[in-house]
């Protein structure tokens, strides 16, 4: 019986390295107890992390799957799951079980794609390991555009990877803003939408988009006004469920389990099912 | 009634206290070396009408064999009136475990003044003779807690 | 086909429990409920029990994992073990088909889930074909026949007679470790039975519920209908009607402290619960005219949509009889317009 | 994550030598959060103290446990020593492990599991402890003291004389209470008016004190500290400004036939009045309910001879709005209505008079200018029966359940008054017990008795007759045990006194809470007998219950220190272990304020976001932390367990529980 | 009356002094009946139902009725008045907004007390005299309506409201009830014997919550088991100490606030007689501290908020009844 692999049943793994991102986002590294990776995944899927007595929270992995030593979560601290999470310290043990959800498209769809990736605040967590898995893959896509914006300088995500790494790569383009002028900031200043309707990209483009609900909402209609279609442009869901492996019931919205069917939906799908996301 | 064959048998006993008279009395019966059995474990409250009758439940779910509360005298509470209400509230609470069939003994208010030291300690050897004699609690135990 | 008296039962179950347990219906406060077989327990008459086979193989409390902590360290202690093989006697048609409804959810949607395979894959279950419908079975509107269930076994109580019809392995095996309580008789009896059970059914009052109207449908249309609005208002949101249900099968994974370690557990939950889909991240439905469509569509919309139409009602009635203000699925689907042909 | 330091006590040999205390240590330190644990011969010595500090910096410890004695001995010091190294203060946790552990313990293996054990707990309570900071709310300098008699008047003055401003509400147009219409005090027998109006006049003069007479207090709002108090000033038709108390309009007003209060309608005064001559303010009063002009339009005599001009008969009640840090209740009794005493004839005749009655009836400013004359035919009484206790002591619900403590002393006096004044009246006293305790008074008692020869008996009054000009008494001597047959000229009756009826609906404003007779119950009987539980709200008087005047007069005084101790603060610090709602599962039922006993919970209507995105507006309960004592009867009473307690939350205690019977 | 009931709702519809009418829906099989909210005179005539199995206590839906916009009218039957001036003194419910007509009521019958009598596949249910004739599919059957009122109606306590704004039917008068029998037949036992019949009772709960969702004095806005940040919330009772606890905890949250009205019984799909849990406080609570009718007075304070100094001692439960 016990040899049954059993989903539910989570796995360990070794907090490696906590890296602070902002003010409530802290990045976090895991491994596995031998080290190396707890399990391989797909850019977009999840895992659930937890701490026995406290409780289990699904997290998008930040990480690609191209890096072969460990994963990497960025977690914004909302609740008592990630309170705890935010409070620990390097070598705490973990548990971890996943991966969960379809992931994004990228050995089919994205393939040999322009892609524009637009992301807010934290929202930029899921696309950074696609953003990472293309990188590493970079003959398989075309050019690639990133929009992201936050509320200040100090809320962007990640931002030393991409002033680093990301505005250096080969036909990538940042375009970086922040919602109010900032001292020490020289970039744009605007909300997220907006600038992506003032930036008006190509319409032969794959969009990807993650952010808050309200910002998904209006970049979509920017994007359409823009000549987009809604079978262009993906976007991840927000991560309300408990098992992960579509049997308890509270991610499902339609006929669709969003742990299982998503998190990844394009947009044309999201039209297809009950305003309930 | 079960009887409790096991010599050995040690129960565990939650006693509450006020902060303002019954705290005092069981630090009294402390300064005056008046022994009562180490199974007794005391939790500081501000006064008896603190004491939330799910503390109570809890307490039994998790191992406690006896549940004992203590209170300034009525008339003497430090807010007045606290154990007034608490009086109810156990007397309620009491009979309604009573009716459920939880052996009574297993909870027990005793009003003890700070200067009641003595009192203090001839109560608690008392309860804890009464619930030994009891035995483990078996009606309102949670398996999950039991020590294996 | 075999045949036994049916005054024999009583060391039918006996020899069948000699070797594992045996569950029967048994008459109690709230009426049938499912027993294990002891001497003195009798079978229930009664048309089904009040709660569902369900619990046998998706338990309203389910351990699923243990965990230790050490200070930074953890230790997983998976607890699965091997259930024991047991019988369940009794179980009528709707509730057969709830196990494959179930089956849908736990074994046939990847991942297996391991706790109910492992429950499933040691359960006998031995049907018993109804005698007696009640007003609020509607079964024969999803198909299923109730004087011909199928499971490992197939019971007819006919007068004084049981019959018995072995459908598998398991089944045959079972019969075979009673074989001397029964003889192989002719069918025949048994087929006039099923007749008259079947005319019996055609009698019923919400045989005639059509689902057409909701299949055909779009999804969206359903979900946007104006009904939902009309009905929900006197739901009160308790569980009654998920947790009576053989069909429903969501859960919640929670964790207790005990004195040792950390528990955590499955156990069920039920969508018109207001904290349901509450969660750090979000509610998705936050009101209760939302969970309340959310059940019926789940029932008669989504889930079809993912089984090849196959509805997650088997029309059992034990929500018509339970719910505290008599709302239900029939009355649902005739408001969606599911209306019986007059 | 947490980061717990624990530091064990010896306490010398006082816990060394049962527990072990190295034991207790090691095991401790292995607690899940624990970083840092250490023990030391003597924690709250100061190198013991030093080494917690250090701890605090070194280790960035987030949560201190110190096992060591009683909290109650040593916790506010280890909260001081925390908060100098920067920690909050409500972030230490104390296990007891001497009084209730070394000292009560022989055994030293027991003794050091329970030492661990009660470790274990302060540990798991600490995990859960938030750091609290105690509030701050300033203090008006200004308090207000209700009722304008004896008790009011010394309270006020006291704090005046601190330096305090103070404002008087009296109800009746002249403060002076009770006592201006007592002719002797007991056990000296010096003239009441005598000491009490210089008493009076300082108020009147003291420039801290303003007197609202007239008036009466419409609304407080606000808790301790900081009340607001709306005050009523009835209108008195006369100009109180203007008024130059001449009384020229008293003497000439037509209407005439109104009964004197002041002399308990004993006499008559007119529509327009000044209650007695050494009044403050000395000020005339239209009564509305008499005066022709307010009533018919016709008259306005008294406007016409004012030669002041201080009529006006177009004044309004006028709402006063003023802040205060303290209020003092200062309501004082009544003598209760005879009403349900018919055995003793009151209402039938004229000639049985209440104690208070007589107490006008042989002054000399009283109706009969100090003459004793029976009231029916103004004649010379020469047998008089004093009947103590006439409601008093009385559980058969006619009465009053209490003593009303006055009335053997009053009674004694007036027998020794009426035998000194006229030697030829026979003076009976019918008692239960004559009770004389106070400085003084059994000597005054046995002077009525020996020297007086007045007779006391002791035994019960069955009836009273009035039969042919005598009131026939007849009374049962339960010493001699024999009926009495007495053929009286008066009968006095021993009132017993009540709180003031306006206590009742005052309480109800101040939150304050009253005992079932509706006396104001005191913060402690013992050791805080001149405060109310509310805070902010002081007892002097007879409204917290009976007195004679020298212990009103000490409880005024002893009320005034208390409220000067409380307005020389600037600002108040608050207790922050105080009960707080979380108003998202508040449901507003009022059980929480049903039980507290502070008043410190109030509802607010507020709006809502409903989980389906509407917005909703509900009641929900709010706890002013200024007022709140923390006694936490309210979380229990919360259905919802929207209430909890800082410093002891539901969680702690559970947590607490769930350590001890780990 | 239900002809009276319709048309007094009707008029009040008509003339806006109203604009929602909570009242019954008819089900599909006579019995099962619906709380419903009608807006139109249509809905009414169609829909609208008094009758013997209009069980349900209406006053719990006003909490969130009364909040909306306009004016709701209800019929409350007596022992529902008593949940609503219970809820009305814990200013749950907006009084202005609901316009209540108070009914007669001479009991409700049980649909499980019919199945009881073996009478099943029930189709339709008539009314005759003091009968039932019953239509099903196995036959045709009469009871009296006595033998299948509930266990509530049976030993009804009061046949006065106590609030409405008008009456259709005849004011009754708060009647003699010998609904304390069972709880003094219980107290009577031993304590095993007690153990026994609770644990054979409780360990039925399948924590379905219709008990604590029905009952008008379960009003919070979250329920202590419901918030996971109480530290007892639980969904399902893992064992029989939680089965014990939710029960314990929701009888003593409810304890003189309780109105007897009897829904948590009626409810409960596992027949639990949990109104014995509830009476057991208030017959408790009339011993100790005088009788007590939650909901009849709205000045009088509840008795687990008040006191007095003589009150009896915790201990009194060591010298009372109930054998040892």
């Amino acid at each position: 019986m016990s040899e049954v692999n059993e989903t539910l049943i989570p796995q360990l793994g070794i907090v490696t390295d906590i890296r602070t991102d902002t003010p409530d986002v802290k990045t976090f590294r895991v491994n596995a107890l031998d080290g190396g990776k707890v399990f391989e995944h797909i850019p977009g899927q999840c895992a659930f992390l937890s701490m026995p007595g406290v409780g289990e929270a699904l997290f998008s992995i930040t990480s690609s799957p191209t890096n072969k030593e460990f994963m990497e979560f960025s977690i914004k601290r909302c609740g008592c799951v990630t309170d705890w999470l935010h409070s620990m310290e390097v070598g705490q043990m973990i548990t971890i079980r996943g991966p969960y959800g379809n992931g994004f498209p990228v050995d089919t769809d994205f393939r040999h794609k322009d892609l524009l990736f637009i992301a807010g605040g934290i929202g930029l967590a899921p696309l950074r390991s696609v953003i990472n898995y293309v990188r590493g893959n970079r003959d398989k896509y075309g050019k690639v555009d990133i929009v992201y914006g936050s509320r200040s300088k100090d809320d962007l995500v990640d931002y030393d990877e991409i002033i680093n790494e990301w505005v250096n790569e080969k036909d990538f383009n940042v375009h970086l803003t922040i919602d109010r002028e900032q001292e020490g900031w020289d970039g744009h200043v605007g909300f997220v939408p907006n600038y992506v309707k003032e930036l008006g990209f190509d319409t032969d483009k794959t969009c990807i988009i993650c952010g808050p609900p309200i910002m998904i909402k209006f970049t979509l209609a920017g994007l359409i006004e823009l000549g987009f279609k809604k079978d262009q442009v993906y976007t991840t869901m927000e991560l309300r469920m408990k098992c992960g492996v579509g049997k308890c019931g509270r991610c499902n919205i339609g006929d669709k389990y969003v742990c299982k069917d998503g998190p990844v939906f394009r947009c044309d799908q999201l039209d297809e099912m009950p305003s309930e996301y | 009634m079960q009887v409790n064959d096991n010599k050995d048998f040690q129960p565990t006993i939650v006693a509450f206290c006020c902060n303002w008279c019954s705290y005092a009395g069981a630090d009294l019966s402390g300064t005056n070396r008046l022994q009562y059995p180490a199974n007794v474990k005391i939790i500081r409250i501000p006064c008896s009408c603190r004491l939330n009758p799910i503390f109570i439940l809890r307490a039994f779910q998790r191992g406690a064999d006896g549940v004992i509360l203590c209170g300034c005298h009525p008339g003497d509470c430090h807010y007045t009136t606290g154990n007034y209400y608490a009086r109810r509230r156990m007397s309620l609470l009491f009979s309604m475990l009573d009716y459920l069939g939880i052996e009574k003994e297993r909870t027990r208010v005793e009003w003890v003044s700070a200067a009641e030291g003595a009192k203090f300690a001839a109560t608690m050897n008392e309860f804890v003779d009464a619930v030994t004699k009891l035995g483990r609690n078996h009606r309102l135990e949670d398996l999950r807690c039991k020590k294996q | 086909m075999k045949k036994m008296q049916a005054a024999n039962l009583n060391d039918f179950f006996r020899a069948a429990a000699a070797a594992e347990t045996v569950y029967l219906p048994v008459d109690s406060a709230d009426g049938a409920r499912f027993m294990k077989y002891e001497d003195g327990v009798t079978l229930s008459m009664a048309c089904n029990t009040t709660r569902s086979a369900k619990d046998f193989f998706f338990p309203q409390v389910e351990n699923l994992v243990d965990f230790k902590v050490d200070g930074k360290k953890i230790e997983v202690i998976d607890g699965r073990e091997e259930v024991e093989d047991f019988v369940i006697f009794g179980v009528r048609a709707c509730d057969l088909a709830s196990f494959e409804i179930l089956d849908r959810v736990y074994l046939n949607t990847p991942p297996v889930d391991s706790y109910y395979k492992n429950r499933r894959e040691h359960g006998t279950v031995i049907t018993l074909a109804c005698g007696r419908p009640q007003e609020t079975c509607f079964c024969k509107v999803f198909g299923i026949d109730a004087a011909d269930p199928a499971g490992d076994v197939t019971c007819w109580m006919l007068g004084d007679d049981i019959y018995f019809r072995a459908n598998t392995e398991k089944g045959e095996k079972l019969i075979a470790a009673c074989g001397s309580l029964l003889t192989d008789v002719d069918e025949a009896p048994v087929e006039n039975a099923k007749t008259a059970i079947r005319a019996m059914v055609d009698k019923l009052p919400i045989k005639d519920l059509k689902l057409d109207k909701i299949s055909e449908r779009h999804l969206l249309e359903n979900f946007n209908s104006s009904v939902w609005k009309d009905l929900y208002e006197s739901c009160i949101g308790c569980g009654t009607c998920t947790f009576v249900c053989p069909t429903c099968q969501c859960f919640d994974v929670r964790e207790f402290k005990t004195n040792e370690g950390v528990k955590r557990f499955r156990c069920w939950d039920s969508c018109m619960y207001s904290d349901f889909t509450k969660m750090a991240a979000g509610n998705n439905r936050l009101s209760q005219l939302e969970r309340f469509r959310q059940r019926f569509m789940h029932k008669l919309v989504y889930f079809p949509a993912n089984n090849d139409g196959v509805y997650s009602c088997v029309g059992c009635g034990r929500c018509l009889k339970s719910c505290p203000i008599s709302m239900n699925i029939v009355k649902v689907a005739k408001a969606l317009g599911g209306e019986a042909n007059e | 994550m947490q980061r717990i330091g624990v530091f064990v006590c010896w306490c010398g040999s006082n816990i060394a030598a049962t527990v072990d205390v190295n034991a207790v240590t090691e095991t401790l330190a292995k607690e899940p959060g624990v970083v840092y644990a250490t023990n030391y011969q003597y924690m709250c010595s100061e190198s013991g103290q030093n080494l917690i500090k250090d701890a605090i910096r070194d280790q960035k410890l987030t949560g201190v446990v110190i096992c060591s004695c009683s909290p109650r001995m040593h916790e506010a010091t280890f909260r001081k020593a925390a908060a100098s190294a920067g920690l909050n203060p409500y972030l230490v946790e104390i296990a007891n492990i001497r009084e209730q552990c070394s000292w009560i313990h022989k055994n030293k293996e027991e003794a050091t599991e329970k030492a661990i054990i009660l470790g274990r707990t302060a540990i798991a309570k600490v995990q859960l402890n938030a750091p609290l900071i105690a509030g701050e709310s300033p203090v008006v300098k200004r308090a207000l003291v209700i009722g304008g008699g004896i008790a009011g008047i010394q309270t006020a003055l006291d704090i005046a004389e601190a330096g305090f401003e103070v404002d008087i509400v009296e109800k009746k147009p002249t403060v002076g209470g009770k006592m201006t219409q007592i002719d002797k005090t007991f056990p000296t027998l010096d003239c009441s008016a005598c000491i009490l109006t210089p008493k009076m006049v300082e108020v009147a003069q003291n420039d801290n004190i303003k007197i609202y007479s007239y008036s009466e207090v419409e609304a407080v709002k606000g808790f301790v500290g900081n009340f607001t108090v709306s005050i009523r000033k009835k209108a008195r038709y006369v100009k109180e400004d203007i008024c130059t108390g001449c009384g020229l309009c008293t003497e000439k007003c037509p209407q005439k036939n109104v009964p004197n209060e002041f002399n308990l309608g004993l006499d008559t005064r007119r529509a327009i009045y000044i209650p007695f001559a050494q009044a403050v303010p000395k000020v005339a009063t239209i009564d509305p309910n008499y005066c022709t002009k307010l009533n018919t339009g016709k008259c306005g005599v008294c406007e016409k001879i004012c030669t002041a001009g201080a009529i006006d008969y177009t004044q309004k009640d006028e709402i006063v709005e003023q802040q205060y840090g303290a209020i003092v209740v200062a309501t004082g009794y009544n003598p209760i209505k005879l009403d349900n005493f018919e055995e003793y004839a009151y209402s039938q005749s004229p000639d049985v008079v209440t104690s208070l009655e007589f107490e006008r009836l042989m002054n000399a400013a009283g109706p009969t200018g100090g003459v004793l004359l029976r009231p029916s035919d103004k004649t010379h009484p020469h047998t008089i029966v004093f009947v103590q206790c006439v409601g008093s002591r009385d559980v058969s619900g006619c009465g009053k359940p209490y003593c009303s403590k006055i009335c053997c002393m009053y009674t004694a006096k007036h027998a020794m008054l009426c035998r000194e004044k006229y030697p030829d009246t026979e003076v009976y006293v019918f008692y239960i017990d004559v009770r004389t305790p106070g400085k003084n008074f059994d000597e005054f008692y046995r002077r009525a008795v020996e020297e007086y020869n007045v007779h006391y008996i002791k035994g019960m009054v069955g009836k009273v007759a009035p039969s042919g000009g005598k009131l026939k008494v007849q009374a049962s001597d339960l010493l001699n045990n024999e009926q009495l047959h007495i053929d009286a000229d008066m009968v006095v009756l021993a009132a017993a006194i009540e709180p003031d009826k306006s206590a009742r609906p005052l309480a109800t404003m101040l939150t304050a809470s009253m005992d079932t007779n509706d006396f104001f119950t005191e913060a402690h009987p013992k050791l805080r007998p001149v405060e109310s539980p509310t805070a902010g709200i002081y007892l002097s008087g007879c409204c917290q219950g009976p007195k004679d005047i020298p212990e009103t007069v000490s409880q005024a005084s002893a009320c005034a220190a208390k409220v000067i101790g409380l307005l020389a603060k600037d600002k108040l610090t608050c207790n922050p272990c105080v009960a707080h709602s979380d108003e998202l599962m508040c449901n507003g039922c009022s059980s929480c304020a049903n039980v507290c006993p502070y008043g410190a919970i109030t509802y607010v209507e507020k709006e809502f976001r409903q989980p389906d995105r509407t917005m909703l507006v509900r009641r929900v309960a709010s706890v002013n932390p200024a007022v709140c004592q923390g006694c936490g009867a309210c979380t229990v009473a919360c259905p919802s367990g929207a209430m909890d307690l800082f410093g002891f939350s539901n969680k702690q205690i559970m947590a607490e529980v769930d350590a001890i019977c780990k | 009356m239900q002809e009276a009931m319709k048309a007094r709702a009707k008029e009040l519809l008509a003339d806006g002094s109203v604009n929602r009418v909570a009242g019954w829906k008819i089900g599909e099989f006579s019995y099962d009946i619906t709380p419903a909210i009608f807006e139109t005179a249509e809905e009414i005539d169609r829909d609208f139902v008094y009758d013997d199995f209009c069980g349900a206590n209406l006053s719990k839906y006003l909490i969130s009725q009364s909040r909306k916009e306009g004016k709701i009218l209800v019929f409350l039957k007596p022992c529902d008045s008593y949940s609503f001036a219970q809820l009305l003194k814990e200013h749950r419910i907006i009084r202005e907004n609901v316009y209540i007509i108070g009914i007669e009521c001479y009991g409700k019958a049980d649909i499980n007390k019919i199945r009881e009598k073996g009478i099943d596949g029930v189709l339709g249910i008539k009314e005759s005299g003091s009968s039932f004739v019953i239509d099903s599919i196995y036959g045709e059957a009469t009871v009296p309506k006595m033998d299948v009122y509930a266990e509530r109606c049976l030993v009804c306590k009061s046949k006065k409201h106590a609030v409405y704004d008008e009456l259709i039917g005849e004011e009754g008068d708060v009647v003699p009830s010998s609904r304390f029998d069972k709880v003094a037949e219980l107290e009577a036992m031993t304590p095993d014997e007690r153990f026994e019949f609770w644990r054979g009772e409780l360990s039925r709960c399948i924590r379905c919550n219709a008990c604590r969702n029905v009952c008008p004095a379960c009003s919070c806005e979250n329920c202590v088991f419901d918030n996971p940040n109480s530290g007892i919330a639980n969904k399902a009772a893992a064992d029989s100490f939680e089965e014990n606890m939710f029960h314990i905890i929701r009888a003593f949250h409810v304890a003189g606030r309780c109105t007897d009205c009897g829904e948590c019984s009626r409810v409960c799909p596992q027949n639990i007689p949990l109104h014995l849990l509830n009476r057991k406080f208030i017959k408790d609570i009339n011993e100790f501290y005088g009788e007590y009718q939650a909901g009849e007075n709205p000045d009088e304070k509840a008795p687990l908020t008040n006191f007095t100094f003589d009150d009896c001692e915790p201990s009194i439960v060591y010298k009372r009844g109930g054998n040892q």
